[in-house]
């Protein structure tokens, strides 16, 4: 029981600030697209699935959200609970359910990530939307071109793109249908690049 | 509840927890105090406490020999003064190792800073010599100590109220005690007692002392036909807050503050030439009362001005922030951009328990001292201050003479077996009787008023200037409020935390006390130190250079009203009197 | 005067520090439970179908989307106090704790309403 | 006198000896602006009503005996003005503690909570001749905290502590803590750290700040608390010295 107070302590602490920028991640991607958006669609969801980096994402922000979620809750016991052996009856409890939750995130990934092989056909559509939020998170994690390196019969619905990130996914050979919904300048443009395939 | 220990300790001031850490070397210590222990008095002490380190000026023992008699207008017992001072060094970097938090130099000695009445090379010029911890010396020590006692396993009894000493003959055999919060009386029984239960400065009005300073033991030891020494030898401290009696630090003077009167003048240059502010309290006090009596007060009323403005602001913030803070909350006043008024307060007893070095208490003038009865502290009177105390002497007092009272004690385990007290009415009678009593006393007087009346009773009459008339008119007095005091009524009949009850019975104590102090005032007609006669303005050492003894009991040279003296030479060891100037 | 039980009763202001724990603890209590419908709601990403129903009641309905706003705010709550209280903890002088508690409301509130204009607006 | 100011004593008053509930009770007395509460409860117990008790010492805010909830905050008596109080001043024991009678609480369990950090210097072999040698700089950083009196607002006005009283140590101990851990002669620094690391001990503070607003010698309790923290998690990451 050498210091574990300062360990948990640094922890707690450790894990907020980290917090701090994956929830802003989050809440930027899934909340901020407003009501309508589709960030949290089943696509959406499977397209930032299929990064390495999105996973990888995922994995730590479950982790980290339990951990300081749980060490919270433990504190607020060790608080108020004065019999030793309730205490420690807690403590197990709380250990269980946050392993037990964390196991769940886990099998969920580790599911799509099977569904990821082996995914159902879909059509691709984009949204050239540049300016929103999402877009420019995604354009910060280098996920902003998320057909590039995609295969063929992936489903991809329903991403935000601008300029430049639109161009390349219309003449992208993969993309084989293409709805958009933006200014009437910019989708005449594209459809002109389309018709090009 | 009966209870034995090896040693039993009175008070938990300084002097007892000193004494309490001394004692626990030889065996089981128990400390019995009707506060909390670190609620004491000694945690008031502001200033410092003197120790001829030499940290910041030269400085010399011998010096501080000197001043302190010199201080003591000459009636300190010159070895005593001289055991003390030598050991002073010691005692001080023996606090110091206990961890007590002193202010440093810039190379990580201990602080020291000029106070009054302290010289070098005999009476040149003003000496740092005050080791401090800001101005909050005593709650340093005294917290430090309290602590060193928890670590050496001394046990406590806070918040119990000690109604009587058992006596069996000479012998003392512990004491009985009113835990407050039961009410329930107990007896401790121990081999060894030391008193150190501190002042009664709530004798007088205006005073820097605690609501619980009531002299308690004093008064019972009195009832047991033990003498008191030098009781009317009562120190004003020049400058206490106006109106509220709480103490600046002489140390303020210390730093570079100057007493101004009413007109402006530094007025001390007048009646100390050479040290001027630094003079000793008593001193200062009659200088004080003296400006104020002719007319040269601040305005229409009756105080002077401390002017600290001239310390720059860095050093009061950090050397007097205490004072800073009192002067803030309790006048409204910033001492860095006003003046404080200040008037003296009663501030220290010199007289007491009569011990001798070892703090075993005296019987008589001869210096037979009982078996198993020590003192020590304020409530002492070993005599290492005469007539007047030095500022910072005290806390030295206090340690030094608390851990000699504390060895001795100690060792008495080894020469006087005491076996733990049976519960009989022997035992706890008298103590029980105490507080029945209080408790069938009938009539439409309140403490408060009686207290009240007896404070202002010794102000008027008994304070910095005395004389045969007012002094006369006091025991008078004195003798009315005994006659009120046994028409008490008391409301409250519980047990549990009754402080009403054990008000009346410090209300008594006071009342006898300050009988003992105004007697011993009327019979020493001369003026000396803290004790200044209009009528006798001249010090007689041909007549008075010798300690009152002041008894409760027949049999004795000479009487003022039911109290009888006797007398007691000064021990002279190498500083022949001298006028006393500064 | 003699008063019954409850004859004093003094106005008592709770200090900005205790205010600020309970928002603290208070918000967390709820975001740790929030962990369980969000892992819920995902476990039927292998039905796209079913997923895809249970998200539509989330967006067509205003309530709770009003209680998506409510979520940031208690996120907000939780962080920006955290944050605060780490500052503190790190060595910011405690007479600021005041202080930096009304900055982290008025930055909360803001950060609020632009988010939850995001969040409600269609 | 005309100066005077009539004030309004309301007192929670309760003598578990005789009636099971604490009752209030209230009575009017005149204090100067500058007098001291203190004052005002003396004058009603000299005057009206000599059962009500309270405990008092040096009345200018050394000792810590008169620590109690005045208008619901913990504060002196004796260092609280009239002039600084409202016209009816609510008076109640100090919180947290179990009542002994009136104003009194029972302080025992708030010293034996000091008591177990080991409050006392330890040294790191014999002492030498002379003083221990600080710098005034090192001495500095135990200012704050040998101002501390033990009276007891600051860990009776703690929420963590009234809802844990028999587990959390408590803001007084930790600050009692700080004062031997900070001090450069200290050798048991270490020791004592891993006590107030534990999990009664400084994780239990949630920078709440009760403490440091109502204590009457204005100590910095929170923010010595924090450094404890910091103190802790610096021993914690870097190898092992005496960090600041």
């Amino acid at each position: 029981m050498r210091n574990l107070g300062a360990t948990g302590f640094f922890l707690e602490r450790a894990s907020a600030i980290l917090l701090v920028f994956l929830l802003a991640a989050h809440f930027i991607v899934i909340h901020f697209q407003g009501a309508g958006e589709d960030a949290w669609s089943h696509g959406a969801i499977f397209l930032r699935l299929s990064s390495p980096l999105w996973l990888v994402f995922y994995i730590i922000f479950l982790s980290v959200l339990l951990y300081h979620g749980f060490y919270g809750l433990w504190g607020i016991a060790v608080e108020y609970v004065r019999r030793v052996s309730l205490l420690a009856a807690i403590r197990a409890c709380l250990v269980a359910v946050s392993l037990a939750l964390w196991a769940s995130g886990i099998f969920i990934l580790a599911n799509s990530q099977m569904l990821l092989a082996n995914p159902p056909a879909l059509c691709y559509k984009c949204h050239a939307r540049g300016s929103i939020p999402s877009y420019r998170a995604m354009r910060f994690f280098g996920l902003h071109r998320p057909w590039q390196g995609a295969q063929t019969e992936r489903a991809l619905e329903n991403f935000p793109a601008s300029g430049k990130d639109v161009e390349s996914a219309v003449t992208d050979p993969r993309l084989k249908v293409l709805s958009f919904t933006g200014s009437a300048t910019v989708g005449w443009g594209l459809k002109r690049l389309a018709c090009d395939k | 509840m009966l209870h034995r220990f090896d040693t039993l300790v009175i008070g938990s001031g300084l002097a007892g927890l000193s004494a309490a850490i001394e004692a626990s070397r030889h065996g089981s210590v128990a400390v019995i105090a009707k506060l909390y222990p670190t609620r004491c008095h000694s945690s008031a002490a502001q200033g410092g406490i003197a120790a001829a380190l030499g940290n910041e000026d030269p400085d010399s023992p011998e010096w501080h020999v000197y001043d302190t008699i010199k201080g003591s207008d000459y009636l300190a017992d010159q070895d005593a003064v001289r055991t003390m001072c030598e050991a002073a060094v010691k005692t001080v970097i023996g606090l110091e190792h206990m961890g007590v938090p002193f202010s440093r130099t810039p190379g990580g000695k201990i602080a020291q800073r000029r106070f009054g009445g302290h010289t070098k090379e005999f009476g040149a010029a003003p000496v740092r010599r005050a080791c401090y911890c800001a101005d909050r010396t005593g709650l340093a020590i005294v917290t430090t100590l309290y602590e060193q006692s928890q670590r050496r396993g001394i046990k406590f009894f806070p918040e119990f109220h000690v109604l009587d000493i058992m006596m069996e003959g000479d012998r003392c055999l512990g004491a009985a005690a009113m835990e407050i919060r039961t009410g329930e009386i107990c007896a401790f029984s121990a081999c060894a007692t030391i008193l150190a239960t501190g002042g009664y400065g709530r004798v007088f009005r205006t005073t820097s002392n605690a609501i619980q300073s009531t002299g308690d033991l004093p008064g019972i030891l009195l009832e047991k036909g033990l003498p008191l020494e030098d009781m009317e030898f009562f120190q004003f401290h020049p400058t206490g807050l106006y109106g509220l009696g709480i103490l600046v630090t002489e140390g303020a003077r210390g730093e570079g503050g100057v007493l101004v009167n009413g007109k402006g003048e530094r007025f001390m240059e007048r009646y100390a030439p050479h040290i001027k502010d630094l003079a000793p309290r008593d001193m200062v006090s009659r200088a004080i009362t003296t400006e104020i009596r002719e007319g040269r007060g601040v305005g229409e009323r009756d105080f002077v001005y401390l002017d600290l403005r001239a310390i720059p602001e860095k050093t009061l913030s950090e050397r007097l922030p205490e004072i800073m803070n009192f002067c803030r909350i309790y006048m409204g006043v910033d001492p860095s951009v006003a003046p404080i008024p200040v008037v003296p307060t009663a501030h220290y007893a010199m007289g007491g328990i009569p011990t001798d070095q070892g703090g075993r208490v005296m019987k008589n003038e001869a210096g037979e001292t009982t078996l198993g009865l020590f003192a020590a502290g304020e409530c002492a009177c070993v005599s290492v201050h005469g007539a007047n105390r030095l500022g910072c002497n005290s806390l030295l007092d206090t340690v030094v003479f608390g851990r000699r009272a504390g060895e001795a004690a100690g060792k008495m385990k080894d020469i006087f077996m005491v076996e733990a007290a049976a519960e009989s009415e022997e035992v706890l009678g008298p103590a029980k009787n105490t507080v029945s009593e209080i408790l069938r006393r009938r009539g439409d007087e309140k403490t408060g008023a009686v207290r009240k009346d007896l404070q202002e009773l010794m102000m008027g009459r008994c304070s910095v200037f005395r004389n045969e008339a007012g002094l006369k008119a006091a025991l008078e007095g004195i003798k009315e409020l005994k006659e009120r005091a046994k028409h008490i009524a008391i409301t409250d009949r519980g047990k549990r935390f009754n402080t009403e009850v054990l008000e009346a019975i410090e209300l008594g104590r006071l009342i006898d006390l300050a009988e003992v102090i105004v007697s011993s005032a009327v019979q020493r007609k001369e003026s000396r130190g803290a004790h200044s006669r209009e009528d006798y303005p001249e010090r007689d050492d041909k007549n008075w250079l010798k300690h009152t003894f002041a008894f409760k009991k027949a049999g004795a040279f000479k009487t003022e009203g039911n109290i009888e003296f006797s007398y007691r030479p000064v021990s002279i060891a190498g500083f022949p009197l001298r006028k006393r100037e500064y | 005067m003699r008063y019954g039980q409850k004859g004093a009763q003094v106005r008592r202001r709770p200090g900005t520090g205790f205010l600020a724990f309970i928002l603290h603890r208070g918000s967390g209590i709820i975001l740790a439970f929030f962990i369980l419908p969000h892992l819920y709601m995902l476990y039927f990403l292998k039905d796209p179908a079913r997923y895809e129903a249970i998200r539509g009641v989330f967006i067509n309905r205003m309530a709770v989307r009003l209680a998506g706003a409510g979520l940031l705010a208690l996120v907000l709550a939780h962080g920006l106090n955290g944050a605060r209280v780490m500052l503190l903890e790190a060595g910011a002088p405690s007479r600021l704790q005041k202080a930096l508690f009304v900055t982290a409301l008025i930055i909360g509130l803001l950060l609020l309403a632009a988010g939850a204009r995001l969040m409600i607006a269609a | 006198m005309e100066k005077d100011r009539v004030k309004k004593f309301r007192i929670k008053r309760w003598d578990p000896e005789r009636a099971s509930k604490p009752r209030w009770e209230e009575f009017t007395v005149s204090l100067d602006p500058f007098e001291r509460l203190l004052d005002g409860l003396i004058r009603i117990k000299d005057n009206l009503d000599g059962s009500l008790t309270f405990r008092s010492s040096c009345a200018h805010g050394m000792c810590g005996s008169c620590a109690m909830k005045i208008n619901g905050k913990n504060a002196l008596a004796c260092q609280t003005l009239a002039k600084n109080t409202p016209e009816v001043v609510v008076l109640e024991p100090l919180p947290a503690f179990p009542v002994i009678k009136d104003l009194v609480v029972d302080m025992d369990p708030f010293f034996e909570k000091i008591g177990r950090i080991m409050p006392w210097l330890l040294e790191d072999g014999p002492p030498p001749e002379r003083e221990r040698t600080q710098s005034p700089e090192e001495m500095k950083k135990i200012l704050d905290a040998i101002k501390c009196i033990m009276c007891g607002c600051c860990t009776s006005a703690c929420p963590v502590y009234r809802a844990g009283k028999d587990l959390y140590l408590g803001p007084a101990s930790l600050v009692k803590a700080a004062r031997f851990i900070f001090d450069s002669r200290d050798a048991g620094w270490e020791e004592r750290l891993e006590m107030v690391s534990g999990k009664n001990g400084i994780w239990r503070c949630h920078s709440i700040y009760n403490c440091y607003e109502v204590c009457p010698r204005s100590i910095d309790v929170t923010g010595i608390i924090s450094r404890l923290k910091r103190m802790s998690v610096k021993k914690m990451l870097l190898p092992p010295r005496r960090p600041g």
